[in-house]
């Protein structure tokens, strides 16, 4: 053993990859310093696809935190409001497998609003309070009004209401939101309307 | 009484799957029949076995997903497959030559994609290279043409595909072989001393080159395809061997006339490549998708290991095809001038 | 190591995670040298004592690299343990060191055993990484045989031919014919044929693993 | 002679007009009862004025628009407010929705109307508010606002006034028949349309299979403004699209997500034309419409004019209805048209036809098949797009290749799906997959929104602590500083006052 | 001199493409071809590093090792530039575009433990090629894979979309089509 | 200068390691090196062993080597290859040449024939081909003994022009579907025994090393 560490070819190949491996020691630890890179604009990407609805669901107070946590490597299966659509945007974007729901963050809904029975509210402002996104207008005293179009429908106005007269109803109702449905593969094109009263009427 | 709820367009045209894959069987008629008249009954043996082999196998694969086989029967392409497949196999090829060749084409080549619509390669395709270079011995085995040899009678060809005997005896070289192999010849000399050749090019390959094309022509007719991906095939065939023909010295790859009406030239062009499943999408693409093709048949032919091309051509373009798609779109309406 | 974790890690290794069917990593020599029995043990081996030296000195000096020359070093650790192995190999089974030619010194680049030392040995205790390498090596060579055989009967119509290369004179007639056919299907043990079998391969597992699931829920 | 220009794709089915009988003109019978929807328009639904139980004259404004983009709704005859309730209403979705039921006296009892007296004087402001307060909507087919149509706004300077009179669906003959019937008023509610729109060009375009519109039409603009053009052009589908009858007529293109105004032109169907020339002329409302009522389920097919709000079922019973099974009535035509789930559903401003086919006439769809890519529908896209990828991109709900490859150009005319021999419901997909993208844009302005009132809120929350803090900083501060101020200290003098006291027990006895 | 090198190219990127007909860099090829984007991405940064990792590879063996007479550390300090080459690379990616970084931050290391890259310095070695030639090779093969990859990804996604049955979705599906190719890709033989 | 600090860490761990693992390689090295050249040795001699088995002769192949010249018309060799002398005692009992057939089906086929001073054939290799799988690579011992037909043969058995496969008149067989490969491959094998009666001074008496 001693014999062939005295050995010439292998001090050769000693200092041969030594010198290697110094020199490129050197050459990453400067880069190392040179293109250092500081905070992860990737969360801003993925801020961008969460719903906002600010419900903390995923467990992060808000959706930026959550974002955040997403850019250190957290799953991007926690967002309920966001449901599919979402997780699928985020797998794109990230270029990872999308991943089912994770269920013990909630199932998707429905989207909703909230909606104040005005006769009921008592005017504790302490909704106010909650609304993540200032939805709620009123002031002590007076009766309280939902602005529709700003309510995500997070209901974390419900609990703090002292006589619940807070209710979540659909947001998506009407013919102004309905659209055709994608057509099943290989089934019926067409589904029978049960037999309509025209008829009866006529008959 | 009861009302339905469907979408528009409640009137819909004359035009179903099944139909153009029947107008495609009809037209491979044509090219059929001569090429029993020059090379025997075997090609009919081959298109019966394969058939039912295809059918078989169709309904195997489809009954095994639980999926509606009748159904998947009805539409009729994987005969065209099968047919297809069997016209390019060589006649009086062993039985287990054809069986493995069509199985492995529906299923390998269609099947495993899902089926009819699905199959981003051209599944008779599939099942002839994989038999090229599985038993390139069979493959390159080509029966002699009338005029050659007497051609055999039914019972001779049932004994060859049934109870294969040597090969070499039903063999000779195609003229694209020769052509392959031909060193010292001028070209011209070599259709005058090779008794393979007639004035145009392969002894009865000419005619049946000339029978598929008129099959093409009535389906280009019958609008079953458009006229791009054929033309720009052949268009290029014929401009490369043009500029590599040089008067016919023994390297030249051949005449133009030759190499557009010898081997499977027609028959690719107007069948195979126009598979509509496999091929690009557009008129654009299509072009392109034929182009390549031809210049890509000439090149294999003449530098290549395989005597005939166009099966690899086929493949490989298939292989391209996504991505030709997506630089090929037509332009929008209202998106003149503005980029898309 | 408690035996939930061994069990884990075997189950891991040979099935669940498989390299070579469900990480798709190392696909490289899985699909070049397995035109033969003979030649996807010789590189089953090989990589298994690579992926087992590298697991081990990796979690060895795992606490001793930073971040920013972790890859070199892990990498450097991987190569000379290639380098060893070759220079064994060629000793001692000449032939079969030419037929592999350069997938031997290309364990280097094995993507399980980096993978392997970058995300398991570089975060878990000695034995833990030294058993995961082995059973990560045993599913990896496991499948890649499994290939060589299924791929030479289907190409030559036998298997276990020209073992001498790697057991010796002794192995010269090992050679097991299953069926002999004048004309036997090439297509195997040529270039595409790697592909679609292990195509298959992935196929059956993923069927197994769904029927098992079947069953599971049956219950 | 005006060159004709050919638009790409296009298909040739059969035509079935004469079913019909273009140029004849019926009357029907006043419905029991009318069910006017608030929404038969493009935009925001109309706003009831009404209440229950009241009477109200023929021409009588129900419902005041709600916004810009939105119409108001008249009473077509005298009668008593029944109702203001969900209503089946003629809808693909089969839904409900709002509607004025209205019982008719029967004694068809007018508003005084007062026309416009000399368009020619009257400034273009005026004459769109007329037509704004008429009610009218586009009848070609959007019911979009005619109203906001007609002002395109200064920046776009509009040249020529196009009349759709294409008419390129089969079975559908109303326009032809207003064609033929009401020429001259076609004419010069075109002059009035001319003269609002400040346009230098008026241009009829017919398709060639109208010979007798085209006769009536061309005979009356020589009568009354011989500066008016009269196109004719050979008959294909879609030729009435705007966009294609633009680019017949022009060789120009609408630019993608744009509209006719942007290249000098306003295209609008004749029925609209009319419809002005009446609110114009006559201050009459948008009350009635042709419809044509076709199909061989029908005995006595026909175009007749009829109230709006009267219940599909009773013009269809008019005309003779023998119900097959599964028999399927379609609002609008065979290739764009949906069917009607409900026939107790009203028709409205854009019912053009309605048909009532049987199974031998138009068979019902087979299950689809998987596409095979034969490119015919790229061939039969008169829009140019490519069909079958956009289908495939729909399966894969890939929003971001359908609008690379411009599904929003689809003017779902059908043309593809009536070719394919796959049988495929290509435009159901495309209507769905468009309703996604709006759906999925819309939750993203909202998110937008919900993230910026999120993040200002945190904001004001933070700046209101800060306030607070430095409040009660301050406050602290003003204590001590008083303290000084006041020479003594308050304690040390309490301390002395009690010390002080003591001593005065003590001395005393 | 103009044409072996054309002859070398061609050679490198169709004939014996690396991925198809040598097996040479299949784990990205399988990996990271599920979208046109991300394999274009992919291909830039592997034809970046192949190329250079061959050349340097090549000097480092005629430079360093072959006079010290030290060939049988190749491997060893070939895989030690191409890490090299691969970090750096990766650094100054993350620092000049990170969207970029973060499609293919999972692969640039990857690359490291890409075949194809340690076998392109073999190769040279294997054939001796001069510098020149070691270039163009290190290139031909980096094409032949960016190739096949981009190709494949846009066929991939036209998979993603199959009805495939489901035993095959995924990994197997995406074996067998690349072995079709392969098996296409064999028409090429004897061009060269 | 804190990068500094980082380039130095970074640059002696690193060395560090390239130094423990050098060593590791190194001392494998060189212990297996001896047993390595030995085995290259062998696997070199092995071929040339077959042709002409150790019992007729007792000189070491591998080391008794001349070199032959590019492109001479008989042997067509692309570059300059190693022929071997094979002795006994002094007398060279035969030779091994190098030939290459240029007109295989695909590419050039190599061989090894070696010719006995007799100017019989001891044996022919084919050294490497890219003929077609199952069809044109029957040539190659591992497939088929097809090769083995050459032992003892001459030039004057057959006479020179039955130097051919059977179907175009000659003495060899073809393989079914394939009949240039094997042409070819006969051709080169009686060109390379031409050359050898033609150089036959310089082979079998004088021992010139450059021909
Ligand atoms: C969503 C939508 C928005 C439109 N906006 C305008 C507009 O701002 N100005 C205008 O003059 N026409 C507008 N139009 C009317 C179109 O130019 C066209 O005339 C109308 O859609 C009827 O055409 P169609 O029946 O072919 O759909 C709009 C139409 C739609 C569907
Ligand atoms: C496929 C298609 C076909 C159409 N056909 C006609 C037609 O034949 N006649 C017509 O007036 N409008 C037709 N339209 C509607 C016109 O595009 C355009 O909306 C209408 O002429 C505008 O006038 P309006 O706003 O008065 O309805 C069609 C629309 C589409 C999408
Ligand atoms: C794919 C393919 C590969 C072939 N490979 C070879 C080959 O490697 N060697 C050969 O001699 N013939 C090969 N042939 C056969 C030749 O084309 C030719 O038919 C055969 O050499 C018989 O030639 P002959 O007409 O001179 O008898 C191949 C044929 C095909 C179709
Ligand atoms: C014009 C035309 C050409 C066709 N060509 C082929 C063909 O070359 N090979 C094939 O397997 N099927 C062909 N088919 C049938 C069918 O498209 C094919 O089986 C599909 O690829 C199955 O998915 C063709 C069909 C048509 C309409
Ligand atoms: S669950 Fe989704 S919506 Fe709710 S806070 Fe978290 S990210 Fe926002
Ligand atoms: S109103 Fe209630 S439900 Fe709506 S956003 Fe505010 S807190 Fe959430
Ligand atoms: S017409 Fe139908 S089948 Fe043909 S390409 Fe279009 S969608 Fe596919
Ligand atoms: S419906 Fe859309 S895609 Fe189909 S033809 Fe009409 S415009 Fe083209
Ligand atoms: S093994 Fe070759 S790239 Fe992974």
């Amino acid at each position: 053993m001693l014999s062939l560490l005295t050995d010439h070819s292998l001090l050769m190949a000693l200092a041969a990859l030594l010198s290697l491996g110094a020199i490129f020691g050197g050459l990453l630890g400067f880069a190392a310093v040179r293109f250092k890179v500081e905070g992860n604009p990737i969360s801003e990407q993925i801020n961008a696809l969460l719903p906002q609805t600010q419900c903390g669901q995923c467990g992060y107070p808000g959706c930026r935190p959550y974002s955040e946590a997403i850019a250190e490597g957290d799953a991007i299966n926690k967002c309920p409001p966001g449901g599919e659509e979402t997780i699928q945007a985020l797998a794109d974007l990230l270029d990872v497998e999308p991943q089912p729901l994770d269920a013990e963050h909630g199932v998707e809904k429905e989207p909703v609003v909230a909606w104040i029975r005005e006769d009921e509210c008592i005017g504790c402002t302490k909704c106010i309070q909650a609304c993540p996104v200032d939805a709620i207008l009123g002031a002590a005293k007076v009766m309280h009004t939902v602005i529709a179009d700003e309510c995500t429908g997070c209901d974390l106005c419900l609990d703090p209401c002292p006589v619940d007269c807070i209710d979540l109803i659909p947001r998506k109702q009407g013919i102004g939101f309905w659209h055709w449905p994608l057509p099943g593969d290989g089934a019926a094109r067409f589904d029978i309307i049960a037999s309509d009263n025209a008829t009866r009427d006529a008959a | 009484m009861s009302l339905l709820r469907l979408t528009s367009p409640h009137a819909t045209g004359q035009k179903q799957v099944s139909l153009v894959m029947q107008d495609v069987l009809l037209a491979t008629l044509p090219g059929i029949a001569v090429m029993t008249w020059f090379f025997g009954p075997g090609t009919l043996v081959n298109l019966v076995l394969g058939g039912i082999v295809a059918i078989a196998s169709e309904y195997l694969a489809t009954a095994l997903r639980g999926r509606n086989p009748s159904a998947a029967l009805r539409d009729l392409s994987v005969l065209v497959t099968s047919t297809l497949l069997c016209i390019a196999l060589p006649p009086y090829a062993p039985w287990w030559l054809i069986v493995i060749g069509v199985v492995t084409a529906v299923l390998l080549g269609k099947q495993v994609f899902g089926g009819l619509g699905y199959n981003p390669f051209n599944p008779a395709m599939v099942g002839y290279v994989v038999l090229l270079i599985s038993f390139p011995v069979q493959m390159s085995s080509w029966a002699p043409p009338r005029g050659l040899e007497a051609t055999p009678t039914l019972i001779e060809t049932l004994s060859h595909v049934f109870a294969p005997a040597t090969i070499d005896a039903m063999t000779a070289a195609t003229p694209l072989d020769l052509l392959r192999q031909n060193t010292g010849l001028l070209f011209n000399d070599l259709l005058a001393t090779r008794p393979e050749f007639s004035a145009w090019g392969g002894l009865g390959w000419f005619e049946v080159n000339f029978a598929f094309l008129s099959g093409g022509v009535w389906l280009l007719y019958r609008r079953i395809f458009t006229w791009h991906a054929p033309l720009g095939m052949l268009a290029l065939l014929a401009v490369c061997s043009l500029i590599g023909y040089d008067g016919g010295s023994s390297q030249s790859g051949g005449s133009p006339i030759f190499h557009l009406f010898s081997g499977a030239t027609m028959f690719a062009a107007f069948f195979i490549i126009t598979d509509p499943v496999s091929s690009a999408v557009s008129n654009k693409g299509r072009l392109l998708f034929g182009a390549l093709i031809g210049i890509l048949v000439y090149l294999i032919r003449v530098l290549g290991n395989y005597p005939d091309a166009v099966a690899f051509a086929v493949l490989i373009l298939n292989f391209c095809a996504p991505f030709i798609d997506h630089y090929t779109q037509p332009v929008v309406y209202g998106t003149r001038g503005k980029d898309r | 190591m408690s035996n939930t974790t061994l069990r884990q890690l075997t189950v891991n290794g040979l099935w669940k995670n498989n390299p070579a069917l469900v990480q798709l990593l190392g696909l490289c020599p899985l699909l070049a040298v397995t035109a033969s029995t003979v030649n996807a043990l010789g590189l089953a081996a090989a990589t298994l004592f690579v992926l087992v030296v590298s697991n081990t000195a990796v979690s060895l000096i795992r606490t001793v690299v930073s971040d920013t020359i972790r890859l070199p070093v892990f990498v450097m650790i991987i190569a000379a343990a290639v380098t060893a192995t070759e220079l064994l190999m060629q000793a001692y089974s000449y032939e079969l060191y030419q037929i592999l030619g350069i997938f031997l010194p290309l364990i280097t680049t094995n993507c399980i055993i980096l993978g392997r030392a970058d995300a398991f040995a570089r975060k878990n205790p000695l034995p833990a990484a030294c058993y995961d390498g082995f059973i990560m090596g045993v599913g990896f060579g496991g499948v890649l045989v499994l290939l060589g055989m299924i791929r030479e009967l289907l190409g030559t119509g036998a298997i276990f031919a020209d073992m001498h290369l790697l057991f010796g004179p002794s192995a010269q007639h090992w050679r097991w014919e299953i069926f002999s056919v004048e004309y036997p299907f090439l297509v195997a043990i040529l270039p595409p044929g790697a592909f679609l079998v292990t195509g298959c391969l992935i196929a059956l597992k993923n069927s197994v693993d769904s029927s098992l699931e079947r069953r599971l829920r049956a219950h | 002679m005006r060159v004709i220009h050919d638009i790409h794709g296009g298909i040739h089915p059969p035509e079935r007009k004469e079913l019909s009988r273009p140029g004849v003109l019926d009357q029907v019978a006043l419905p029991p009862l009318l069910v006017l929807p608030l929404r038969q328009h493009l935009g925001a639904p109309a706003q009831p004025i009404v209440s229950l139980g009241d009477r109200v004259l023929a021409g009588e404004k129900l419902a005041e628009p709600q916004g810009l983009v939105s119409v108001p709704i008249h009473a077509p005859t005298s009668g008593t407010v029944r109702a203001i309730e969900l209503r089946p209403i003629a809808h693909a979705s089969g839904l409900e929705d709002l509607c004025i039921v209205l019982e008719p006296d029967g004694e068809d009892r007018w508003v005084t109307l007062s026309g416009a007296g000399d368009w020619r004087q009257c400034d273009p402001a005026d004459l769109l508010d007329l037509v704004r307060d008429a009610g009218i909507a586009g009848m070609g087919g959007a019911g979009f606002p005619t109203a906001v149509k007609l002002n395109p706004g200064p920046s776009r300077q509009i040249e020529t006034l196009l009349i759709n009179g294409t008419e390129c669906e089969p079975y559908i003959s109303a326009d032809d028949t207003l064609m033929q019937c009401r020429a001259d008023a076609l004419i010069e509610g075109a002059q009035i349309l001319a003269h609002i729109v400040g346009a230098s060009h008026i241009l009829i375009g017919i398709e060639d299979n109208k010979p007798a519109a085209i006769a009536r039409v061309t005979d009356a603009a020589s009568r009354i403004d011989p500066a008016i053009e009269i196109a004719s052009f050979p008959t294909k589908y879609p030729s009435g699209g705007e966009k294609q009858i633009i680019e017949i007529l022009t060789g120009q293109q609408v630019p993608s997500g744009g509209i006719p105004a942007d290249i000098g032109l306003v295209c609008v169907n004749p029925g609209t034309v009319v419809a002005v020339r009446e609110a114009i002329i006559e201050g009459k409302p948008l009350t009635h419409r042709i419809v044509t009522l076709t199909g061989e389920a029908l005995a006595r097919p026909g175009n007749v004019i009829a109230c709006l709000g009267t219940p599909i079922h009773f013009l269809l019973e008019q005309a003779g209805i023998a119900t097959g099974p599964q028999q399927r009535i379609i609002h609008g035509g065979p290739m764009m048209g949906f069917a009607v789930s409900d026939l107790n559903a009203p028709i409205t401003k854009i019912t053009n036809c309605l048909l009532a086919p049987t199974q031998t006439e138009l068979p019902l769809p087979e299950p689809a098949k998987p596409c095979i890519r034969c490119g015919h529908c790229a061939e039969a896209c008169p829009a140019s797009l490519l069909p079958q990828q956009l289908y495939w991109y729909a399966r894969a709900k890939d929003q971001e290749q359908l609008t690379e490859h411009r599904l929003f150009d689809c003017i779902e005319c059908g043309a593809c799906a009536y070719v394919c021999p796959s049988q495929i419901p290509l435009v159901q997909y495309y209507r769905a997959a468009k309703g996604q993208i709006r759906d999925s844009e819309q939750e993203r302005r909202r998110s937008d929104n919900s993230r910026d009132r999120f993040e200002a809120r945190q904001a004001r929350l933070e700046t209101e602590l800060a306030a607070r803090e430095a409040k009660r900083a301050a406050r602290k501060a003003a204590a001590t500083d008083r303290a000084n101020a006041g020479g003594e200290d308050p304690i040390q003098a309490a301390i002395d006052r009690a010390k002080a006291r003591k001593a005065d027990q003590e001395t005393s006895p | 001199m103009v044409g072996d090198i054309a002859l070398l190219l061609v050679g490198a990127v169709l004939v014996n493409n690396f991925v198809l007909v040598q097996f040479l860099g299949l784990c990205p090829f399988m990996g990271v071809s599920n979208k046109l984007e991300t394999a274009m991405g992919m291909s830039v940064a592997t034809t970046f590093v192949l190329t250079l990792a061959s050349v340097c590879s090549y000097l480092t063996y005629n430079y360093l090792l072959l006079p010290l007479d030290l060939a049988y550390l190749r491997t060893i300090s070939f895989i030690l530039v191409i890490a090299v080459v691969v970090q750096f690379t990766e650094m100054v990616v993350r620092k000049t575009s990170p969207l970029l970084h973060r499609v293919l931050g999972v692969f640039l290391p990857l690359i490291t433990t890409n075949c194809a890259v340690l076998g392109v310095a073999l190769l040279n070695i294997n054939q001796a090629h001069n510098f020149i030639e070691s270039l163009f090779y290190g290139l031909g093969a980096a094409l032949g894979f960016s190739l096949v990859l981009i190709l494949f990804a846009a066929m991939r996604e036209r998979l993603a979309v199959a009805d495939v049955p489901e035993p095959f979705q995924g990994a197997a599906i995406g074996m067998i089509t690349a072995g079709l190719a392969s098996l296409a890709f064999m028409g090429f033989a004897g061009l060269i | 200068m804190k990068w500094l600090a980082s380039i130095g860490l970074s640059g002696t761990v690193l060395a560090l390691f390239a130094a423990i693992t050098s060593i590791i390689i190194g001392w494998t090295y060189l212990s297996t090196k001896a047993q390595i050249e030995l085995q290259v040795r062998r696997a070199e001699a092995r071929q040339l062993l077959e042709i002409f088995p150790p019992d007729t002769h007792d000189n070491d192949l591998v080391e008794d080597t001349f070199e032959i010249k590019a492109d001479t018309p008989l042997l067509a060799l692309r570059q300059a290859a190693r022929g071997y002398r094979v002795r006994l005692g002094t007398e060279v009992v035969g030779v091994i040449l190098p030939t290459t057939a240029r007109d295989g089906y695909s590419g050039d086929i190599r061989a090894l024939v070696g010719i006995r001073s007799d100017g019989s054939v001891a044996g022919v290799r084919v050294v490497a081909h890219k003929e077609t799988p199952g069809l044109g690579d029957k040539v190659d011992l591992r497939k088929s003994d097809w090769v083995l037909g050459f032992t003892d043969r001459r030039l004057t058995d057959p006479l020179p022009n039955r130097w051919t496969v059977k179907k175009h008149g000659g003495d060899f067989d073809q393989f079914t579907g394939a009949t240039v490969t094997p042409r070819a491959v006969v051709v080169a094998t009686r060109r390379a025994l031409e050359y050898a009666e033609l150089h036959a001074s310089n082979l079998f008496e004088t021992g010139a090393d450059v021909l």
